[in-house]
């Protein structure tokens, strides 16, 4: 059974193979061709499931190893697969949210000259993306690493054309490149501490070890993880990845791989165990994301770049809940699948409502929206209700056990992370019930707009061959595209009950990543009655906002936390300030100075060599007489000298 | 000295001389000599008595067969273990039959056929008046430009006497490395000398220069030929013999009679020490070594190209070996005095020969320069002072010589209206229009720079090897550098030749007769099995690398 | 009288036609003093020869007059030569090649 | 005795060189498949080479052994283990592509003479060059080396001279002047260095008394030779140096950017790809092999500079303009990344080391050789003429891009093995220099993807807007190679396998032992 394992990578790969290499011959069928391979895996997938449900606890967990890898005196890389619970979680997620977007894709991307292509990266993000989760080693997890990063940039940047997208895609793989960084690091820390990066040993040995090894490879873990889930300090790459088509933006920017981080710390779990100042640095940097992402959010006008915002914090709090350590690890994922749900829905609602106006982005030229696209609407509305946590859909069980779990930590960090938790969801609330409400409520403001609209500037091929960049008529999108809507609408309703009711999603995780229960100061009854409050609040604030008073279609100059948080809170500017100009006057001096000062050295030690032998060239003059002084001299030298050697 | 002694001297002196024995002469060990200096003998009087037409047939026929026959003289000598076993003194001690001796005669010999090949290069200029000429002038009394000069040129003359001029001086040569004892130095040096200072001043082509440099060569070389006799004056008063035997004992002190007259003088090692560094300046003059080395760029630009390629190789060749002898022979006792000059004057001749060249235009000149830099990379052999440094310096010059020839065989190729096209800038783009010349000049380039697989190489690498073992090791690193300085100007010539676009007005390159392309295909054969498989010549001169005492 | 003083004679002239050589411009007078030289060896040698007491240093004189002869043939030849197509005996005229 | 296998595999493509130059002028395309044909041959002798290698037996195999030249103790010895091996097969694997991919570079142009036959002496001056590469991977006599690795200078020189990029900024003079200068520049510093090494070599002869580098290995080994420590630390410096110039090695480097620029892009894959690597493996070979000691002495200097050329190197990547000079500077880079792993002195690192020679070769040629296609396409190497080419010639972009994923070492292409255990075996005894190491991966995807950017992606340029895709030829360059960086880069074993008892024989020959884990971990 366990040999299915490879298959599961294989099939996408063999799709992205096919696809790339195929050529035009291929472009009518491509699409079905990806689709289908991306719902094999997920068969796949499903089978296994099976299988391992059908096993005890103890030994759901199966490996499949393939062959020796990398060889060499000491130094051992396999490539082996492991599929355990927790890899199960995520397969499934992959591969059934993938499915989805490939069948939404088929629609959505049906007039790009390109869609074979693009189907072929999507195989071979899936490819990449199970090859991460199902890695038996670092090292293989981090060829997935990588290979994820290379998908998210050939997507991001799949419209090449527009210099936004190519500029986007760079940055986002140098971004995380950084992370990768860390990651490698991390790898090397083990070999030199452990002897190994395989899973299974490393984590353990961790007992064998002194804390401050463990503390260090943590922290590298974190930085990869930052990277990879757009972590404060390594965020600035999501919004702009949004660049890509928005079906790339729902699978891998919102539902699966920027959730790799998470999923990274909480198989390194017992590392982090055993290092409690990683395991603060984590919850600080996710209390601190799950604010930033939040209060970008809110100010953002671009719908996909809000919902990024709103992923971004979202993770913050899957990243917060993994810091807690063990009270944390289930709750973690268990957000992580229900987000993968809602959040997915809401990219593709988000994508559909683009689809129906002309590619339009601004949220301030949508309004009323609601009666065009009814299925949209619900779908979306359902998928609000999840994320900001309404009570009985997903994001109500998911997020709420975390806030819990947060004050459960204890003592002062318990009450501040907590605080930063609850905080978190009354602005969600606000966020999102404002995308709501300036997207299908209030008046139809994309009526009579002055065209042509802002995407003018660089149109995607989507639009071009839709033409018309007069008034846009709003109409719901065609079934390949409503259906998937659907059903992830489903999960997000039902995932979160049928996971948090009973504990269900616990004890199927807890074998893996063992599960503590934290004495949380507030009884969960409070935790979720306060959870409610805030809601209520941050839903009444976004209404008197947007719901009661018209909204400009020209956005206002705005506060300057507003204006600050449009601007992704300044971070780029810094980036650019500090990172792009002074790297580039470094790389700038740094080719002065190999042209003048090393170069310069070597050729003038050459010149120098010239001038000399034109110096003395001159002592050849032509004379005679000076010649035979040289020679009368010379012989007077050779004389003297000879005498001096027998002198001394 | 006391009155008394001189008196007693005086009586000594006045004996009625007994009768002299009349010496004995191993004509067989001395016949290479002999046979040249005889056909030289012979050449003058083909030039008295053979009609002008066949002059020249008959001084080429005369010259070739007396080099052959001794360079199979010399074969013969020391197939017959003369170079080693039964390795000698003739000519009551003037000459000496060794290893060495027979080396470097061989060498001079098989320089000398090529030189004459060259020198009976007709093909080169354009006929003139019906006549092919070559490159001497048509008479070389007349003056440049005068009546008579055109008359001359018209009457088809052409000065055959470069022939046995040339054969004296090879008669010369091969006395100079053999001599063995000071006076036969002197005369062997004058020998080849004054014929050479002649066959400067006989260019047909650009005769004022032609004259200027054989009047620089002979004022500077008579100039360094008068210190040489004066050293020698010294050593004779000093040792009381200019035999280098006796010399050799004296300056080692193991002398067995003391002649009581000779106490006060071999007493005085300043009588020693200036005579040794006077004649030994004679010599370096002779190789063109700093600070004696001011003539060489003048004479070799001025004199006629082929001269030139002679001059430069044998010369060397003959002087090395003088040098070799004096100081292996007659100096080692002085080893110590000695050494670190040589030291010093090796270290400027190479790096002042490869910084000059830097900055030259004209080939003959950068060759010159060229030359000097690889005296002094020689000289870094000599100063090993062990029998591998012989053999390593024979085996050097050997190479050497054969490559400076070749080359400036290709240099009287290369031609425009004027004569040879000897300025750099007219070499540009040689090699787009004639990429044999090109190729074959950019190997002799290569050898000089001392690329691997070339004769160059493995001469650069004995004399090195030899210097390190002898514990110069200094001298090994300097001689690196400037072999880099010199790779410099070596490689202009070749971009030059290769990489930059050919001039309109270029010159043209000569389809010489078989004579020259004989001597340039030996040339070009020579440095690549030199470079590629020199065992068997390695062995050769490390055979010869023993002198006779 | 003591033969060394010969020597110092000897060696005066020595230097005396160098310093010919180095100063005057006349290539005959130049030659002049490379004869000089050659003559002051000659000096030389009969002197040792004569405090040695062996003929060698004589024999060798004789041998050097002789060199000094042929290289009045040779010189004279090629300075007249010179001076036939320039029209002056300077050496110093004779410098077209140079550096 | 046995059929002489390694003086075949060196001495064919001699031959072909020769034959290749003495085709008529006329008939260049008859010379062209000569070339290509001796070169092909010459890959199948390597492969028997590769075949007959028997990774577990001695250390030198398939030797020969004669007497050359006594009187300076020179033997012509030819012998290889497994390093050799690998970079033998590399060598005469690239060869093929490098003359498919100039296949018309050296085509005469009207202004030449009837005489000048530039074809035939562009591929002979190939061939030429490979033979001296081959046999100087082979020999164990250091002076058989030397001359080989003296001589391969000048055909190089004529490549680099002779036959530059014609897709050149300025007017022809310029073109040439600038081709002349990098052809002196990298002919005077090799050359220098060579004659540094020179001294060096003496130098060794006046110590050891002989060159083969087994005697002297054991001469060493049973103490019958003991150098001075000063003498030996000389010695070496004097190796390494010309070795350094070779590699390149920061602060020597400068001639590779000027070289690569000006020569066609298959010379440029010629310089970078094979040649220097006879500076790396030098290294590994001649200065750890016959001064281990003073190797030790020197190592943190060594790899103070490893670490700046890497650095270094890609920072200037990032600073160029014109795409080959680009390359250069990234090649620079990862020289330094080899450089690293020969001397942190461990397992990992040598491993690695060796294969990134490998793994460097093959992603440095197909980036080039893309390069190379696109720019002659357009005529020009300045990064700003280019942009939006994707759109019109995808498949060129894709290869392009793989090129450049390679050259950064992605994971699942080959150089990531490779430049993973280098960092790995550095850092586990130097674990600062190896962090610092690490940045150069961040570096290095900024300057591949920025070159990726400003040339592939954006509005379409008009003056690419006509230019066509990859054609037959230059995919067949192309895809081998791609297909390999797969393959090694998910399965390397077959290499590791040839190359690991080499690196034993190494590190028992400087006596160094890798670091250990401080946890053995349960397995």
């Amino acid at each position: 059974m366990e040999n299915l394992i490879a298959l599961l990578v294989a099939a996408p790969l063999l799709g992205a193979a096919v696809l790339l290499c195929g050529g035009r011959r291929l472009d009518a069928v491509g699409h079905w061709i990806g689709t289908a391979l991306a719902s094999a895996s997920f068969v796949i997938g499903a089978i296994l499931f099976a299988d391992m449900l059908g096993k005890d606890e103890e030994h759901r967990a199966v490996g499949q190893h393939l062959f020796s890898w990398i060889p060499v005196e000491g130094f051992q890389a396999d490539i082996g697969f492991q599929l355990d619970q927790l890899s199960m979680t995520f397969v499934l997620l992959i591969t059934g949210v993938g499915s989805l977007i490939h069948v939404y894709s088929i629609g959505y991307m049906e007039h790009d000259e390109r869609r074979r292509r693009f189907f072929g990266y999507l195989n071979l993000f899936l490819a990449a993306m199970l090859l991460l989760v199902l890695a038996d080693n670092y090292l293989l997890l981090y060829v997935g690493w990588e290979g994820v990063g290379l998908a998210s940039y050939l997507l991001i940047g799949f419209w090449q054309h527009k210099p936004s997208a190519a500029t986007a895609a760079k940055k986002a793989f140098l971004v995380n490149r950084v992370g990768d960084m860390g990651l490698s690091i991390a790898i090397m820390l083990m070999f030199t501490t452990f002897g190994t990066f395989a899973f299974g040993p490393v984590l353990e040995a961790t007992g064998e070890t002194g804390e401050g090894k463990l503390t260090a490879i943590g922290l590298m873990l974190l930085l990869a993880a930052c990277g990879k889930s757009a972590q404060v300090p390594l965020q600035s790459w999501l919004g702009d990845a949004m660049e890509g088509p928005t079906p790339v933006s729902a699978l891998i920017h919102a539902a699966t791989m920027v959730t790799a981080g998470v999923y990274l710390i909480v198989r390194s779990g017992e590392i982090f165990n055993a290092a409690p100042d990683a395991q603060l640095v984590t919850t600080v940097v996710g209390a601190v994301t799950l604010l930033f992402g939040a209060i970008v959010g809110c100010a953002k006008d671009d719908i996909k770049k809000a919902l990024a915002g709103s992923t971004m914090s979202q993770i913050g709090y899957m990243i917060l809940a993994a810091g807690l350590g063990p009270i944390g690890y289930v709750f973690a994922i268990m957000h992580l699948v229900t987000h993968g749900f809602f959040k997915a829905g809401l990219f593709l609602g988000a994508g559909s409502v683009m689809h129906g106006m002309n590619d339009e982005v601004d949220m301030r030229k949508y309004g009323g929206l609601r009666k065009y696209m009814p299925v949209t609407f619900v779908t979306f509305g359902l998928g609000y209700l999840a994320i900001i946590g309404f009570p009985g859909l997903s994001g109500f069980f998911s997020k709420d056990k975390i806030i819990e779990a947060a004050f459960a930590k204890g003592g002062t960090e318990g009450w501040i992370l907590g605080g930063v938790a609850l905080l978190g969801a009354a602005i969600t609330a606000f966020y999102m019930t404002r995308v709501m409400l300036m997207t299908f409520f209030g008046e139809e403001r994309w009526r009579n707009q002055p065209t042509p609209s802002p995407a003018e500037s660089d149109v995607e091929p989507a639009a071009e061959h839709r033409g018309t960049h007069a008034e846009p008529h709003p109409h719901e999108s065609p079934k390949s595209m409503t259906i998937p809507m659907i059903v992830l609408a489903f999960g997000s309703v039902f995932a979160g009950g049928f996971f948090g009711i009973g504990d269900r999603f616990l004890h199927w995780l807890e074998p893996v990543t063992e599960h503590a229960h934290g004495h949380s100061p507030l009884s969960a009854t409070t935790v979720t009655l306060s959870t409610m409050v805030v809601l209520v609040i941050g839903v009444g604030l976004a209404y008197l906002q947007y719901g009661r008073r018209p909204v400009p279609v020209v956005a206002p100059r705005g506060s300057l936390l507003t204006r600050a948080a449009r601007r992704d809170l300044l971070q780029d500017d810094f980036n650019h300030v500090v990172l792009v100009r002074g790297g580039e006057h470094l790389t700038r001096s740094l080719v002065y100075v190999d042209h003048t000062l090393v170069d310069g050295v070597v050729n003038g030690t050459a010149a120098s060599m010239g001038g000399l032998s034109g110096r003395l060239r001159k002592l050849q003059n032509g004379y005679a007489r000076s010649y035979a002084v040289s020679m009368f001299g010379g012989a007077a030298i050779l004389i003297a000298a000879t005498l001096l050697m027998r002198a001394v | 000295m006391s009155a008394t002694a001189v008196h007693s001297l005086w009586t000594t002196a006045a004996d009625p001389i007994q009768k002299i024995d009349a010496p004995n002469i191993e004509y067989g060990q001395l016949s290479p000599t002999l046979i040249v200096i005889g056909a030289a003998v012979i050449g003058i009087l083909v030039e008295a008595f053979v009609p002008r037409r066949s002059r020249y047939y008959a001084q080429i026929f005369v010259s070739v067969v007396a080099l052959v026959a001794a360079f199979a003289a010399v074969v013969a000598l020391a197939a017959g273990g003369y170079g080693t076993t039964k390795a000698g003194i003739a000519a009551m001690g003037a000459v000496a039959v060794d290893g060495p001796a027979l080396f470097l005669q061989g060498t001079i010999l098989l320089a000398g056929l090529l030189g004459v090949f060259t020198f009976a290069e007709r093909r080169l200029d354009p006929v003139a008046h019906g006549n092919r000429v070559d490159s001497f002038a048509a008479q070389a009394s007349s003056v440049p430009g005068s009546d008579s000069e055109k008359a001359a040129v018209k009457a088809g003359f052409t000065t055959t006497e470069v022939f046995p001029l040339l054969l004296f001086v090879i008669g010369g040569m091969l006395v100079f490395p053999a001599a063995n004892d000071l006076l036969t130095l002197f005369i062997a040096l004058e020998v080849f000398s004054l014929p050479l200072y002649l066959l400067c001043a006989v260019a047909r082509r650009k005769r004022i220069m032609s004259q200027e440099a054989a009047v620089k060569y002979f004022l500077l070389g008579a100039f360094a030929s008068a210190f040489t006799l004066f050293g020698i004056a010294l050593l004779y008063g000093y040792a009381g013999s200019v035999s280098y035997a006796t010399l050799a004992q004296v300056v080692d002190g193991t002398i067995e009679t003391v002649n009581p007259a000779l106490v006060g003088t071999m007493g005085n090692d300043a009588l020693l020490l200036i005579g040794a560094a006077m004649i030994v300046m004679g010599l370096l003059f002779k190789v063109g070594a700093v600070p004696f080395h001011m003539w060489t760029p003048d004479v070799y630009q001025g004199a006629p190209t082929p001269v030139t390629g002679f001059m430069a190789s044998a010369t060397k060749v003959a002087a090395f070996g003088a040098l070799l002898r004096l100081l292996y022979v007659v100096l080692p006792g002085l080893r110590w005095d000695w050494r670190p000059v040589m030291m010093g004057v090796a270290v400027v001749t190479m790096l002042g020969g490869a910084i000059v060249a830097i900055t030259q235009t004209d080939i003959k000149r950068l060759l010159a320069y060229s030359s000097i830099a690889h005296a002094g990379f020689i000289l870094a052999g000599v100063i090993a002072t062990t029998p591998d440094g012989v053999s390593s310096v024979l085996f050097y010059l050997a190479a050497y010589s054969f490559v400076t020839i070749g080359a400036f065989s290709v240099v009287t190729l290369v031609r425009d209206a004027g004569g040879e096209a000897t300025h750099l800038s007219k070499w540009a783009g040689l090699g787009r229009r004639s990429p044999l010349v090109a190729a074959v000049f950019a190997v002799f380039l290569l050898a000089f720079a001392g690329i691997p697989l070339t004769s160059g190489f493995a001469g650069k690498f004995a004399v090195f090897k030899a210097a390190a073992e002898g514990g110069a090791g200094a001298l090994v690193v300097v001689g690196v550098i400037s072999s880099a300085i010199a790779a410099f100007f070596y490689i202009r010539v070749i971009v030059l030749m290769f990489f930059s676009e050919p001039r309109p007005e270029g010159p043209t390159v000569a389809v010489p007769s078989p004579l020259t392309m004989t001597a340039i295909a030996v040339g070009v054969a020579v440095t690549l099995v030199l470079g590629v498989a020199p065992q068997y010549f390695l062995d050769l001169a490390g055979q010869a690398g023993v002198f006779v005492r | 009288m003591n033969p060394v003083n010969y020597l110092y004679l000897a060696a005066l002239l020595f230097t005396i036609g160098a310093t010919g050589v180095l100063i005057r411009r006349n290539a005959i007078v130049v030659f002049m003093c490379i004869e000089l030289m050659l003559n002051a060896c000659n000096l030389a040698f009969v002197t040792f020869s004569r405090m040695h007491g062996n003929l060698d240093g004589q024999i060798i004189a004789f041998f050097t007059m002789v060199v000094a002869a042929a290289e009045v043939v040779v010189g004279l030849a090629i300075i007249v030569s010179l001076f036939r197509s320039r029209h002056s005996a300077s050496v110093d005229d004779a410098s077209l090649m140079k550096l | 005795m046995s059929f002489p296998l390694l003086t075949a595999t060196a001495a064919l493509p001699a031959i072909g060189a020769i034959a290749t130059a003495a085709v008529p002028a006329a008939r260049r395309t008859a010379a062209k498949w000569l070339a290509l044909l001796v070169s092909l041959a010459t890959l199948a002798l390597a492969v028997v080479v590769l075949v007959r290698f028997d990774p577990d037996g001695d250390r030198y195999q398939l030797t020969e052994s004669h007497s050359w030249i006594k009187d300076f103790g020179v033997r012509y010895e030819l012998g290889v283990d497994g390093i050799a091996v690998a970079l033998i097969a590399l060598t005469a694997l690239l060869i093929p592509f490098v003359i498919l991919a100039g296949w018309h570079d050296a085509d005469p142009l009207e202004t030449h003479s009837s005489r000048w036959r530039p074809t035939q002496g562009f591929f002979a001056l190939i061939l030429a060059v490979e033979a001296m590469v081959i046999i100087s991977f082979e020999a164990t006599d250091v002076f058989l080396f030397y001359i080989f690795f003296e001589a391969m200078l000048i055909p190089l020189y004529f490549l680099i001279g002779g036959f530059g990029d014609r897709a050149h900024a300025g007017s022809d003079e310029h073109a040439a002047a600038q081709r002349s200068y990098a052809a002196v520049k990298f002919l005077l510093y090799n050359l220098v260095g060579g004659l540094i090494m020179l001294a060096a070599v003496i130098g060794l002869y006046v110590v050891a008394g002989n060159f083969s580098l087994q005697e002297i290995a054991e001469a060493r080994a049973n103490g019958s030779l003991d150098m001075a420590t000063n003498t030996e630390r000389w010695l070496f410096l004097g190796f390494f140096f010309a070795f350094a110039v070779k590699a390149p090695l920061w602060p020597l480097h400068t001639w590779l950017p000027n070289a690569m620029g000006e020569a066609t892009a298959p010379v440029a894959v010629l310089i970078t790809a094979v040649v220097d690597k006879v500076g790396t493996f030098a290294m590994l070979r001649f200065c750890l092999g016959l001064f281990p000691e003073a190797s030790k002495w020197a190592t943190p200097a060594i790899l103070v500079l490893a670490t700046i050329s890497i650095i270094y190197g890609a920072l200037l990547a990032v600073g160029q303009r014109d795409i080959k000079r680009l390359v250069a500077y990234a090649s620079i880079s990862h020289f330094g990344f080899i450089i690293m792993g020969i001397f942190a002195m461990t397992s990992q690192g040598q491993s690695g080391a060796t294969l990134y020679m490998v793994n460097h070769g093959i992603s440095t040629a197909a980036l080039m050789l893309v390069a190379g296609f696109l720019i002659s396409r357009r005529g020009s190497r300045l990064i700003a003429d280019y942009g939006g080419v994707q759109k019109v010639a995808p498949v060129l972009a894709g290869t392009f891009l793989i090129g450049s994923l390679a050259t950064l070492s992605l994971p699942g292409l080959a150089p990531f093995v490779s430049e993973f255990l280098v960092l790995v075996g550095t850092f586990s005894r130097y674990p600062a220099i190896g962090i610092i190491a690490t940045f150069g991966i961040v570096l290095a995807a900024l300057y591949t993807l920025v070159l990726y950017q400003r040339t592939m992606t954006g509005p379409v340029r008009p003056e690419v807007s006509a230019m066509p895709d990859l054609r037959v030829r230059e995919l067949a360059v192309i895809a081998p190679l791609i297909a390999l960086l797969i393959f090694l880069g998910v399965y390397p074993k077959p290499l590791t396998d040839i190359v690991n008892p080499a690196v034993k024989q190494t590190m028992s020959d400087v006596q160094k032992k890798d670091p250990q884990p401080e946890v053995e971990a349960v397995k």
